[in-house]
């Protein structure tokens, strides 16, 4: 393991960001938001930033490529621009996880070069979360918050910041910083996990638990009588699947800018009254579907094709945005109410 | 002629009765302006979309203008009337959101005013010119 | 004043449900938490008893839900209407979105409603309890023990400029009617006003740059009630679904703003909503200040029937031109 | 996919001068969904139109783009064209590469590349046309004249014997205008009145007529073919049905000092009136701002001496709802005022007086039987001084006056002054003109017999002031042949006063939705080819209402207004604009904006069920426009938050292609 001292992380920092563009977590008017580090920013103490670091990998928008139409001739022009290495710094156990999960989804085959692209080159450093808030239930999908995933796993005590390199990407890194760091540190690694578990076992949520959930449980939950008044009050909006680190569903939409056309990428929501419209039309046509496949996704289709794991990671994200406050918990309360087995 | 002469696009919705046919007088009496005003015919000025005119911004217009009969004189009665307050409050929030107020116009030409067609196109050209190229409202898509 | 407790409205709603004047009740269903309350639809009384919650995060206008709730309901549902949420019914019934017939409005007094975000950024995170007090709340925190806070330092932003106590459509009363308010909801609309163009535009294109286009405003709006938005359909030409740059933003907004402009009544719903915590309703405030600028004071809702300004007209209107440059000279 | 043809025409040299016609042509050939592009020298010949056809049949197409003049002049023509070779009309656009390009520009390389971009937006807009099919109306069999002058009457006539009923609205108790005033006629010099009252007569008598006097149009609703109109009968306090115009009740009333509207206030008529000995009616009415009765109670000698029990003073205005399928305009003209002529000493002298005051003087049934007598003294005048263009041609005093030629002016003139000379040899003459004008049949004869038989001195030059002097007015003015001032004493002047049109046409215009210039006259449709029939359909126009003109010229017009809506109401039934608007009942929910806007209330809501989501069924209430009543004027679409009412023929794609067609 590698430290330095507190007051010496923007050191730390700058060292980083001469090699690759940085990203940490900084206030802005409305809560934290990854920034390009530049001297003079401070980092956020927030617990999470406003958007998770899905971003980074799957933007919201992004142009795949553009088309040229002169006569019959159609000229594809791959605008692609080679990606630059670059380096988050600050991202929390339950965005780390995130990523496995979208990993999952973009990087089996036929994998999505787009994506692939920036997960080559960017690096993650996680932060164990000192302070989870009520919102947070990761350990519901066994996420240990005081002990994230990441290339580069991050411990801030009392007095220094504490690095432990995990993945080859990550060591290498760490290694580039030796100048700026020195060995140790497991000690107040020991003590900042021990203080976050101690915590985390007075979360509000830490007994809601998945394990009615999960692999080939559709049958036991697509009629459930409850997904009516848990999905009653739904706007519709897609609030909880835009600010969610693991939703990854897009559309491909192309636009016409007169002199061609550009084909872009964008989030789709499975709240929309338009999502997976096909020709003969809208699959899931009332709001109880739509609010029933987002969580089935989450809870039951997501394990069932992946091993088991949960397309949730716990953030919390949603339980605070959504309008109308519905939200997973709530309904993993209300499904799991019912008689089991 | 200069090179790099600022060309503005200039949208002009015309109004089928009184507009256009003062587009057609001035035309008939070989009255000038810009070749950078084209016309779209509409039946009336209210049907003129808010969207219409952000589409035309969105697709590189510098300005729009929109030119129908003079209160009073609409052949269907009443659609310049609501023209009327549909654009007073489009521009009113256009300038609210920072774009140049004078991007676009709301201009009441009659079927005998050709003259006042012309001398208004040259007037908002000229004005379009000194604003020069719409940045506020562009779509960096559409440019080339 | 007589303060609204839970007990009393699950009373009336019992009351209500057991004569058959009403056979299910539109309210607001506990969560996990103080702060996190649902609209939700009562049918049973159990459920309504151990469920129905209301307090000071009740903000939720709960008027549009009655078009989904009416159209299937044989019996008339009870709906607990705050001051403003009347205005939006109104305005909803104005443009015949729903059955009078079929609701009976209960309305009750608001003194305002709580923002859990402003809370959050006095308290910190790690809420665990927040009890109401005369004044204001308690909040019982992980982290920074517990901590008091006034109540109009924790208001809804709405609610900070609330225009009206009063209500405009109601079957019954619960306490007494209040009064249309003196308010300043119009000075931030003017302080954009007073600023230069380049100000404006700044302020504009970097409140709107956050937009990510969730739709949450519009949803939430009880203006917006197309069967199918503009935006949503891909034969309207506009639609999209993720703004690639700040153009599509800004259309989104100002044609949104224009489509509800007349009809909106105020509500501030849109910026309560808003995962951005971009100010939306300076967009629609603009209108109405306009509106009452230009053509007369218009208060969307006040009235059932009334005419909305922009499908109204004088022969002595402002003409555009004037009304852009009222500011100059 | 469209298969579209281009069609640029070179209008001779109007277009192929100033825009490289074939340039376009191939340029546009490039266009998406352009499949054959040509130009010709005439697209609009028959031989044009000929090329147009063979090409849809050897090319297949299914859309036409036709790049010359304004679609104001020809599109109706290619429409015609298509639907000849079996393309629905509507799948026809005009990009207008003349009035809106080569006609304004000058360079040919500005005019190709603007003609390129106007023909490029109609074919985007013609690849979203959709072929439209007009709707059909019932024809109500009976048309409205406003206005019953010498041109109601002709219409009204005309029609009638066409066999269609006609009613008559006047707002003066009788019919017969202006021409009822004047003495005699140019240029035959016939009497107005013998002319035209067997004319009122027949009006009177005949049975497809009816005259609603003393009435206005107080509101009119609906469409060519269904108009319904309000029309408000004036209390006139006398009842028409039972008054048989003896004239008694004129005699006896004592209220003898009422202004004589018909002598132009130059003597004096009783608060019950018949306005002229010839009215049609020949009913009494009385003045309720001058009758005693009316005013305060005390009186009712009328109604004693009303051995017809006809006296009513309880009348009130009524209200009549009637139904017609044509409108005739035929509201007139009237005089300007001469407050603003100081110069003329009008409003200080008597004897200065306005053509139409002299008209009245010299009618024998006028004020002074017909006598030539100065209005202020009676006494006969020798010297007479005729001013002409008074207020006419003011084209750089255009506040007091008009900047038009009133056209009339120059033979009433003449016609004053050879009369003059005629009766009263002993009379000396003048004439200031700035041009004297007679291009009409026999007119300039008429015109230099006045000055050549009957020793009128015409002077060109204009009368700077008129100076009343003891009993002389003395007149200054220039000769600018003789290039001099003059100087006369005259005992009258008469100002030959600028025409305008009647004061109640701007409010009718309004409820007719018919269009005025901006001097307040009915445009036409077309100022050449559709004189007598305003932009909007089913209104048409009849005299002095569209422009100055002569009686020959408005009973030409007349009639000819009358053949037009004899035309029209031949038909059983008619052909409707199909460019409306229509509702996508799937997206409206029934928020009534649209109904609020329409002008025509062509919008009605219905409770329909449509299929909600898993087979369940919704009713929702929807808009639903009425064709016949819609005139397509698209308020309904912008008032439409979610698109669902969209307008036919200008549909929200179609107008954003050409924006982005435009723009590109």
């Amino acid at each position: 393991m590698r430290k330095c001292k507190v007051e010496n992380i923007y050191t730390l920092l700058g060292e980083i960001s001469k090699n690759a563009k940085l990203y940490i977590p900084v206030d802005q008017v409305n809560g934290a938001k990854f920034t390009e580090y530049a001297e003079g920013l401070t980092l956020s103490n927030a617990l999470k930033t406003e958007r998770s670091i899905k971003d980074f990998f799957f933007p919201q928008t992004e142009n795949l490529v553009d088309f040229k139409v002169s006569g019959k001739i159609i000229e594809i022009i791959d605008n692609r621009s080679e990606m630059e290495d670059f380096v988050i710094f600050g991202a929390r156990a339950c965005d780390v996880r995130s990523m496995e999960i979208l990993d999952r989804v973009f990087l089996s085959e036929p994998v999505d070069t787009y994506y692939a692209n920036r997960r080559a080159h960017g690096i993650i450093i996680s932060m164990a979360c000192n302070r989870p808030a009520e919102t947070c239930f990761c350990s519901t999908f066994g996420i240990d918050a005081s002990k994230p995933a990441g290339d580069i796993v991050c411990y801030k005590g009392e007095n220094e910041y504490v690095f432990e390199g995990v993945t080859e990407k990550g060591k290498n890194l760490l290694e580039k910083l030796n100048a700026v760091t020195e060995n140790g540190g497991e000690d107040t690694a020991k003590i900042v996990q021990t203080e976050i578990k101690t915590i985390l076992d007075k979360l509000p949520l830490k007994d809601v638990k998945a394990d009615k959930f999960g692999k080939d449980k559709t049958d036991k939950f697509f009629n459930a009588p409850e997904w009516k008044t848990l999905s009653e009050a739904c706007l519709g909006c897609g609030t909880c699947t835009f600010v969610c680190p693991t939703c990854q569903c897009y559309d491909i939409k192309d636009f016409n800018t007169n002199s061609g056309v550009k084909r872009f990428r964008c989030w789709d929501s499975c709240m929309y009254s338009d999502f997976t419209r096909m020709s003969a039309g809208q699959p899931r046509p009332t709001q109880l579907e739509r609010f029933r496949q987002r969580f089935m996704h989450k809870l039951v289709y997501y394990p069932t094709n992946n091993d088991g794991i949960f397309g949730c990671v716990g953030c919390g994200r949603c339980l605070s945005r959504c309008p109308i406050s519905m939200n997973i918990v709530k309904v993993m309360k209300k499904l799991g109410e019912g008689d089991n087995e | 002629m200069q090179v790099n002469e600022f060309k503005p696009k200039i949208v002009a919705f015309c109004c089928n009765w009184c507009s256009y046919a003062g587009a057609d007088l001035a035309g008939s009496n070989r009255l000038s302006y810009p070749a950078d005003v084209k016309i779209i015919r509409v039946p009336c000025s209210c049907r003129v979309n808010p969207m219409f005119i952000l589409r035309a911004f969105q697709r590189g217009a510098d300005g729009v203008i929109i030119c129908g009969c003079h209160p009073g004189d609409c052949h269907y009665t009443s659609g310049n009337y609501y023209t009327r307050r549909r654009m007073a409050l489009l521009f009113s929030m256009l300038d609210y959101l920072g774009i140049e107020k004078d991007r676009m116009r709301l201009e009441w030409v009659s079927a005998a005013e050709g003259a006042k067609f012309a001398t208004t196109m040259n007037e908002f050209t000229e004005k379009i010119i000194s604003l020069g190229e719409n940045k506020r409202l562009e779509d960096l898509r559409c440019k080339k | 004043m007589q303060k609204i407790t839970r007990e009393i409205l699950i009373d009336k709603a019992a009351f209500l449900l057991s004569t058959g004047v009403v056979g299910s009740v539109f309210g607001w269903r506990a969560g996990e938490f103080d702060y996190d309350v649902t609209p939700a639809l009562f049918t049973d009384k159990t459920d309504l008893k151990n469920n129905f919650v209301f307090g000071d995060f009740c903000g939720a206008n709960v008027s549009k839900y009655l078009i989904k709730a009416t159209k299937n309901a044989e019996e008339k549902i009870l709906v607990f209407l705050k001051p403003c949420d009347t205005y939006s019914f109104n305005q909803l019934l104005t443009e015949h979105r729903f059955n009078r017939e079929k609701v009976y409005v209960v309305g009750i007094p608001c003194e305002g409603m709580a923002d859990v975000r402003k809370i959050k950024e006095k308290a910190g995170e790690g809420i665990l309890k927040i009890s109401s007090t005369e004044d204001g709340v308690i909040v019982d925190t992980l982290y920074n023990g517990t901590i008091s806070l006034k109540k109009e330092d924790i208001l809804l932003e709405r609610c900070k400029n609330c225009k009206s106590k009063k209500h405009v459509a109601y079957d019954e009363l619960i306490g007494e009617d209040g009064t249309v308010l003196e308010n300043d909801r119009f000075d931030e609309v003017a302080a954009l006003e007073a600023m230069s163009p380049e100000e404006r535009f700044n302020f504009w294109q970097n409140e709107l740059s956050r937009c990510i286009r969730c739709n949450a405003c519009r949803d939430v709006c009880p203006a917006c009630t197309c069967e199918k938005c503009v935006f949503d359909n891909p034969e309207s030409g506009v639609e999209n679904k993720a703004a690639y740059n700040s153009f599509e933003e800004k259309m989104f907004h100002i044609i949104r703003a224009f489509h509800v402009a007349g009809r909106c009544t105020d509500c501030g719903e849109c910026s309560r909503v808003c995962p951005q915590h971009i100010p939306l309703h300076l967009l629609n405030r603009k209108f109405i200040k306009d509106i009452n600028q230009f053509y007369g004071e218009y208060q969307a809702g006040e009235e059932v029937g009334s005419r909305a300004p922009l499908v109204n007209y004088t022969k002595e209107d402002i003409e555009p031109n004037d009304a852009v440059n009222k500011g100059d000279k | 996919m469209q298969r579209i043809g281009v069609f640029v025409c070179w209008c001779g040299s109007n277009i192929a001068a100033t825009v490289d016609v074939e340039a376009v042509s191939q340029a546009l050939a490039k266009e998406p969904g352009v499949v054959h592009s040509a130009n010709y020298q005439y697209m609009c010949s028959q031989a044009g139109q000929d090329l147009i056809r063979a090409a849809i049949k050897e090319h297949k197409l299914t859309g036409i783009v036709v790049c010359s003049c304004s679609p104001r002049m020809h599109e109706m023509t290619f429409r015609k064209t298509a639907e000849s070779a079996g393309i629905n009309p509507y799948m026809v656009e005009i990009a207008n590469i003349r009035e809106q390009c080569s006609w304004i520009h000058k360079d040919i390389l500005t005019g190709t590349e603007k003609a390129i971009v106007l023909g490029r937006t109609a074919i985007a807009k013609v690849n979203l046309n959709a072929p439209l099919t007009a709707g059909e109306s019932p024809v109500t069999k009976r048309a409205l004249v406003i206005g019953g002058g010498i041109a109601g009457i002709q219409t009204a006539l005309d029609i009638a014997d066409a066999g269609f009923e006609v009613d008559i609205v006047e707002k003066n108790p009788t019919i017969g205008g202006k021409m009822a005033q004047l003495d005699k006629t140019f240029p035959t010099l016939d009497c107005a009145a013998c002319i035209l009252t067997p004319k009122m007569v027949d009006v009177a008598q005949h049975e497809k007529i009816r005259i609603f006097s003393y009435s206005e149009v107080a509101a009119v609703k609906g469409f060519v073919g269904n108009f319904d109109v309000t029309i408000k009968k004036k209390a006139r306090y006398v009842r028409e049905d039972v008054c048989t115009g003896c004239g008694l009740c004129t005699e006896k009333c004592p209220v003898k000092k009422v202004p004589n509207e018909f002598n132009l206030g130059m003597d004096t008529r009783r608060a019950i009136y018949i306005p002229f000995a010839q009215a049609v009616p020949k009913v009494a009415t009385i003045d309720a701002d001058y009758c005693n009765m009316l005013k305060n109670g005390k009186c009712g000698v009328c109604s004693k001496v009303c051995t017809a029990k006809a006296i009513d003073y309880e009348q009130k205005d009524t209200l009549i709802e009637e139904k017609y399928g044509a409108i005739v305009v035929a509201t007139g003209f009237n005089p300007i005022s001469m407050e603003k002529f100081d110069e003329y000493a009008y409003s200080q002298s008597k004897d200065v007086v306005t053509s139409l005051e002299f008209e009245r003087i010299m009618n024998a049934a006028g004020p002074t039987q017909g006598k030539l007598v100065r209005p202020s003294d009676g006494k006969h005048p020798h010297t007479l001084v005729f001013v002409q263009c008074v207020g006419s041609r003011c084209a750089n005093c255009a506040e007091k006056g008009k900047e038009y030629c009133s056209k009339i002016c120059c033979m009433y003139t003449a016609k004053h002054a050879m009369l003059t000379r005629d009766k009263y040899p002993d009379t000396d003459v003048y004439v200031f003109y700035i041009d004297v004008r007679t291009p009409g049949k026999n007119f300039d004869e008429f015109y230099r017999r006045a000055a050549e038989e009957y020793g009128v001195h015409y002077v060109k030059g204009m009368v700077g002031k008129v100076m009343p002097e003891g009993d002389k007015l003395m007149v200054r003015a220039s000769d600018l042949i003789a290039n001099k001032q003059i100087n006369i004493a005259a005992d009258m002047v008469i100002l030959a006063a600028a025409i305008e049109p009647d004061k109640s046409a701007r409010s009718i215009a309004t409820m007719l939705t018919a269009s005025m210039d901006t001097n307040d006259f009915f445009t036409e449709a077309h100022p050449k080819l559709r004189p007598v029939e305003s932009p909007t359909a089913g209104i048409f126009l009849s005299g002095a209402c569209q422009g100055p003109k002569d009686i020959p010229e408005t009973v030409a017009q007349a009639g000819a207004a009358a053949a037009k809506v004899i035309g029209l109401l031949a038909k059983d039934k008619l052909k409707g604009n199909p460019c409306v608007a229509s509702s996508n009942e799937l997206m409206c929910n029934g928020c009534s904006s649209c109904e609020r806007v329409c002008p025509y209330g062509a919008i009605s809501y219905v409770d329909k069920e449509f299929r909600g989501p898993n087979r369940t069924v919704l009713v929702r209430r929807v808009a639903q426009v009425n064709p016949a009543v819609c005139q397509g004027c698209g308020a309904c679409t912008v008032a439409c938050p979610s698109g669902a009412m969209d307008l036919k023929g200008f549909a929200t794609k179609q107008i954003m292609a050409e924006v982005d067609a435009i723009c590109k």
